[in-house]
């Protein structure tokens, strides 16, 4: 306890940094997720822009992509991250790297989201003669919003939970701070303080998107 | 396995086959498997290599007996855990002090690295306390109270350079990019990054006694300090083609150490003494 | 009305065929069409469940394309336009969905000013024309009410003001009156005849209504098993279907013959013959044909049946019960036969 | 059928109300309905759409709570039993649902055959009746198609079969014809006759086409805005509807009155004054109107109307073209007056 | 290249240990969370057997375990994993932490895909007398097997993903393989191997899924 509280600087210096990630990663992988999943919907045989290839080759490059373990692909990607970031540690750098790895799973999310939507309502959208582009925005996001809002609740969670392994290049966080100060030192309580401060974040974030859903779906 | 575990510490003293599973992190070493070769030709022992990516793993596992032996530590990390575990696990046999050198590309010595630089040290409880001290004594730093085994980088008090604590695998990494101006690098990575050993500008001493907590070890529960067997391997360890093996992985930085058992156990005592003394402070 | 029937068309299909791969085969929906929707008709089209009419109008608005043959719109060859193209094509028609296909997202409002956010309209002129098609579809207290939260009744009429919103130059209604009780019905009717009269619409209404053929349509087109069967004036295939299936639609609705049952019962009250004869278009029908049976001095009883209009022109069939002597009411009938009146004798 | 006048109710409702919490505020769906349906009858339900009438079944199997009021099924009071009694009493009526409400994952027969696996049916029993049932609605050759394969006429055939596969007592229909063709509709209801006379079950059918209601009710309900605002025997209600909507609902289905434009049509044609008699139910009527008229020496010709049956008696009115002195039209008229009969003039 | 070639038994084994983990945790994990994303979806206010009480309760379980760090997860576990598995190293105990750190991710993607359901089958289902049971297994999930099939192919490589953590516990596997013998010994070729090899399982299996909800979709 002791030496949680001697910490207590770093504690809520990971906490910042943690939102700092997780919410940069929100931002990036919603938005790159979302065109990549909605991509891999549309080019979907059958669907509306159908793309055999298009479809396949997407597909290959996010299963390439996603199984990658994290470690490997944090390194990997480190040419770019100095391109883009400047430098390969700290918060910035680890963002960049969740950002680019939560693109990929946000992309099956969306993609899994949106297939339960009725036909017959993008039909009735391209009988008044919209674009794909105006039914992707219109008609598809917001058909899917129930589902996807649940899905994005999901990569939230997912991102919290993958940003306590951005202490691997030193992006801090709460997950690396109750690893490095609690349970590699065995020191419980800390473990206990920072997972229980990472279940409020979450359920914060979890109750807004479920009052969201409840909105969307308006049930 | 615990049935590996009492057949073995039972039946030391007979050639039968046996399995003792060790618990390490860093299996993929290659003198590991002349390790292996060694025990098994002539012990007839096989070795089961237990390999943990986190270090707060091993011990509890030991002391559990889900293995018999490990060595991934040094007796400062033991003394850690036993306190702050309430466990007993024991020193068996030493095998080496490695000295945990900054690195720079740019920069020929500490002094020349510029204010406020990024300098990147491991983050893992066995490293960083120690990282911290050889930044301290390359006058980069200056850490609470003069610092100790405990430290950690919110006890930084003065800075000549931004400190970074990141996954031991990845100093070396950070140091490549450019992301720091100098990074403490582990050995066994820094030889794997083929960091050339001209680019080590500052280390501590591992020849010297007050590196004595950081000297690697065999560890064992208590009830089998005496087990002949388990002696025996951690013995295994100084062979001749095992300490070559270690040295390349080291880039023969490695400084062997053959410290008996019940000075080790002492040393623990020690450190264990002085962490309960830092936990109630 | 007479003058659409020799307006160009607006549509065309040229031996078009939809088939679709199933895993119990290939089912042919619409097979080997040809037909002509007259620039400014309303052009009707029945036929029984699954003879291919909601895939047929599909085919129009490109919504599906064909496995074979041309469909033109217009100038434009839409089996030839690429997507984009037609797009600005589909802007000029308006389409009630059978299934209506309401967008779930979206509020009553939100569904009916879609196309016009599409046209590209401005927010204010959209809410002026969303109240107005809501007002007229009865609809405007319910503006946010979302889908789900209306009756069958209530959704399809949310369809059909989406799908004049743009006012568009062409109409395809798939059974765009098939929940609306009788009244709303009647209105929905009378505003499609409105707009093809007054805005020039070419419409064309899918429908097991009769009623809705006969008090609109100008031209119908009689599907069945993916042909089309029988094409022609309403007015011509009324009152002389030569198909069977053409046949058993128009009596659907005349219902000026008596069925089965009713002949049954008729005789139980009725000694005489019953004789059902055909209403033609001869000046003093009803005084004409009583003149005949009175100069025979047979005595006659209306008991079934009915006169109606289609096309401002009557059709129907009248019940008798003819009393009389055998040889009288042969003779009366036969002078019947004689002035081209049709007639049948209910056994 | 007289004998289900004095059956007991099988479904009982007593002050039932049903509203929902919109953002818009409460919006009452039924509104202190009550009700009775008696065991083995057909009972129709009309009314405008919005009016209520799907909610009103949807309270009868309990799909959907009453926010007040109670609701009985045979002896069970449905707003009291819990859910797993509700189950048992929902296995015995059969639903067809306005918008077909098909299991998208299920073929034809898998849809069919659900209600029989519900009930605990084995493999052998279900295929033999969902063929039977499939055979029944045309729809043997699909029975491994899947939903969305099929054309809006044939989902509702669907509907129809899954209804009634398990023999339900009280068959709750709701628009269970508006998408067929008129052939397949009197097939439907044909068989909805059929069930009910045959196996005594109790149907209630909610319809806008009155045909169906003419055709196959015993009793009717007129419902407004939420309100059982009429209710009797069809033939009390075509033929002397009380309220305004019940009126508007008759004549729409027996078409009998010709609406102004004919009349202004009709006018042009005919010079005589136009007078439309209601059919009454007197013996030799039309012999009786027609005497009438000759003996003040009056000449008659039928211009519009017609005479069509309910429940087995003749109903409908048929408008004349009176040529004669206006004084002996009006003597002609007041003795139709005189004897019961009812008439308006059309001006 | 020498060094891969030198340690191919271990490589090996690891497909396996991998295979096995994977194995495991897909069928535990995918039974669990199956059974704790429908009683998520129905206890879901206005839905079947809408329970606010359980729904929050569920909801707020899976919203704290699911963030807690894998790594603290699997220490914090150690007690039930030794009751079960015997041991708390090792591919069965990590095997055991995967399933269920995975069952509380699988039951969030259940969830989400059922969201999507037509309301209207599930009234027809209940019209015929169908009791929660049944509409869950003849219903609920046939009509969402779309979804399901592609939220279970997501999981699928999620799990892979996490598996790659098993290290922590010497649980092995191919992630672990990839990064003890290759990234951190800068390793790069055994990283491209074993990388690609994790890419081919991860590719058949999300292709197996594809095919699968194809057919389920029937597009
Ligand atoms: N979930 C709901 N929320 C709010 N209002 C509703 C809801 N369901 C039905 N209503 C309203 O209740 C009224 C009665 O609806 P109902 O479906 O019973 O009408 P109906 O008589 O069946 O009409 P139709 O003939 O058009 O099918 C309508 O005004 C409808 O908009
Ligand atoms: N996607 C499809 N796959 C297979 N068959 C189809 C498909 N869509 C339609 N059909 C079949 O094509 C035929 C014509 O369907 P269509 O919907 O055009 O009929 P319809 O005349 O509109 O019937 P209804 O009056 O019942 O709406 C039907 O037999 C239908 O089952
Ligand atoms: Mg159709
Ligand atoms: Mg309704």
């Amino acid at each position: 306890m002791d030496f949680f509280l001697s910490n207590i600087d770093v504690f809520v210096t990971a906490i910042w940094q943690t939102l700092f990630m997780v919410f940069v990663s929100m931002v990036v992988a919603g938005i790159i997720g979302l065109a990549l999943g909605i991509a891999l919907y549309i080019t979907r045989p059958g669907n509306l822009l159908s793309n055999r290839t298009v479809f396949t080759v997407l597909n290959v490059i996010v299963n390439i992509i996603r199984p990658i373990p994290f470690v490997i692909f944090i390194t990997a990607i480190n040419p770019l991250t100095t391109k883009v970031v400047g430098t390969t540690i700290g918060p910035s750098a680890a963002a960049f790297a969740l950002s680019l790895a939560a693109s990929f799973a946000v992309s099956r999310i969306v993609e899994q989201s949106l297939v339960g939507i009725e036909p017959g309502v993008i039909e009735a959208a391209r009988a008044v003669g919209a674009g794909p582009w105006r039914i992707i925005v219109t008609i598809l996001i917001p058909e899917g919003l129930g589902p996807l809002i649940l899905g994005y609740s999901f990569i939230f969670v997912g991102i919290v939970d993958m940003s306590a392994q951005a202490g691997i290049i030193g992006g801090g966080g709460l997950g690396d701070f109750a690893v490095a100060y609690g349970s590699q030192r065995y020191n419980w309580p800390v473990v206990y303080i920072t997972v229980a401060t990472i279940v409020v974040l979450v359920q914060l974030g979890q109750f807004l998107g479920n009052y969201l859903a409840r909105k969307a779906l308006r049930r | 396995n615990r049935n590996n575990s009492s057949s073995s510490s039972a039946g030391a003293t007979t050639n039968a086959p046996q399995t003792v599973s060790i618990g390490v992190a860093d299996a993929a070493s290659p003198y590991w498997k002349t390790y292996q070769d060694l025990a098994k030709s002539k012990y007839n022992v096989t070795i089961k290599l237990v390999n943990f990516t986190d270090y707060s793993q091993p011990n509890p596992a030991l002391s559990q007996g889900q293995t018999d032996l490990n060595e991934f530590q040094h007796i400062q990390y033991l003394a850690n855990y036993n306190v702050t575990s309430h466990d007993d696990l024991q020193p068996i046999g030493a095998t080496a002090v490695y000295p945990l050198p900054l690195y720079s590309t740019k920069y020929k010595a500490a002094s020349s690295i510029p204010d406020g630089s990024a300098v990147a040290i491991p983050n893992d409880a066995v490293n960083e306390a120690r990282g911290l001290l050889v930044l301290q004594s390359a006058k980069l730093i200056t850490l609470k109270d003069g610092g100790n085994a405990f430290s950690t980088v919110s006890d930084i008090e003065t800075h000549k350079v931004d400190v970074t604590a990141l996954d031991a695998s990845q100093t070396a990494g950070a140091l490549q990019a450019g992301s720091v101006a100098a990074a403490i690098v582990n050995q066994n990575y820094a030889t794997q990054a083929k960091l050339a050993k001209t680019d080590a500008i500052f280390k501590d001493d591992p020849s010297s006694a007050s590196a004595a907590p950081y000297v690697n070890v065999f560890v064992a529960q208590k009830k089998d300090i005496t087990n002949p067997l388990y002696l025996k391997l951690a013995a295994l360890y100084h062979t001749a083609s095992v300490e070559k093996g270690v040295e390349t992985q080291n880039n023969g930085t490695a400084v062997f150490r053959t410290t008996s058992a019940a000075d080790l156990q002492k040393e623990l005592a020690t450190v264990e003494s002085q962490a309960k003394a830092a936990a109630s402070k | 009305m007479t003058s659409t029937s020799t307006a160009p068309a607006l549509v065309r299909l040229e031996h078009v065929s939809k088939a679709y791969d199933t895993p119990g085969g290939r089912r042919v929906a619409v097979d080997d069409v040809s037909l002509e929707v007259r620039e400014g008709e309303i052009l009707g089209v029945i036929g029984y469940s699954g003879a291919g009419k909601s895939t047929l109008v599909r085919l129009i608005n490109a919504l599906e394309l064909p496995t074979g043959g041309r469909v033109f719109v217009g100038k434009d060859e839409l089996t030839a336009l690429p997507e984009r193209r037609l797009r600005e094509v589909r802007q000029g028609i308006g389409m009630i969905f059978q299934q209506f296909n309401l967008f779930r997202s979206r509020t009553v409002a939100g569904n009916v000013g879609y196309p016009l956010r599409v046209a590209g309209l401005g927010r204010a002129e959209r809410d002026a024309r969303v109240a107005q098609l809501l007002d007229f579809v009865g609809l405007l207290d319910r503006a946010y009410s979302y889908p789900e939260q209306l009756s069958g009744g209530q959704k399809q009429r949310v369809g059909i003001a989406r799908a004049l919103a743009t006012n568009p130059r062409l109409l395809l209604a798939d059974e765009a009156t098939s929940a609306l009780d009788p009244e709303t019905t009647a209105d929905v009717l009378a505003l499609l005849r409105r707009v093809n009269r007054d805005l020039g619409v070419t419409v064309v209404v899918i429908t097991h209504e009769m009623d809705a053929i006969r008090s609109i349509a100008d031209r119908v087109v009689v599907m069945d098993q993916g042909k089309v069967v029988e094409e022609g004036e309403v007015y011509d295939v009324f009152s002389k279907p030569s198909t069977a299936a053409a046949a058993r639609f128009v009596q659907s609705v005349l219902q000026d013959r008596p069925p089965k049952e009713t002949i049954a019962r008729l005789r139980q009250s009725h000694e005489g013959r019953l004789v059902t004869i055909q209403v033609a278009e001869i000046k003093g029908f009803i005084g004409v044909v009583s003149g005949v049976f009175a100069s025979q001095g047979v005595d006659t009883e209306l008991v079934f049946g009915g006169i109606s209009e289609i096309q401002e022109r009557a059709i129907g069939a009248l019940t008798y019960e003819l009393v009389g002597d055998d040889g009288k009411v042969d003779a009366a009938l036969t002078a019947l036969t004689d002035k081209g009146i049709t007639w049948t004798e209910e056994h």
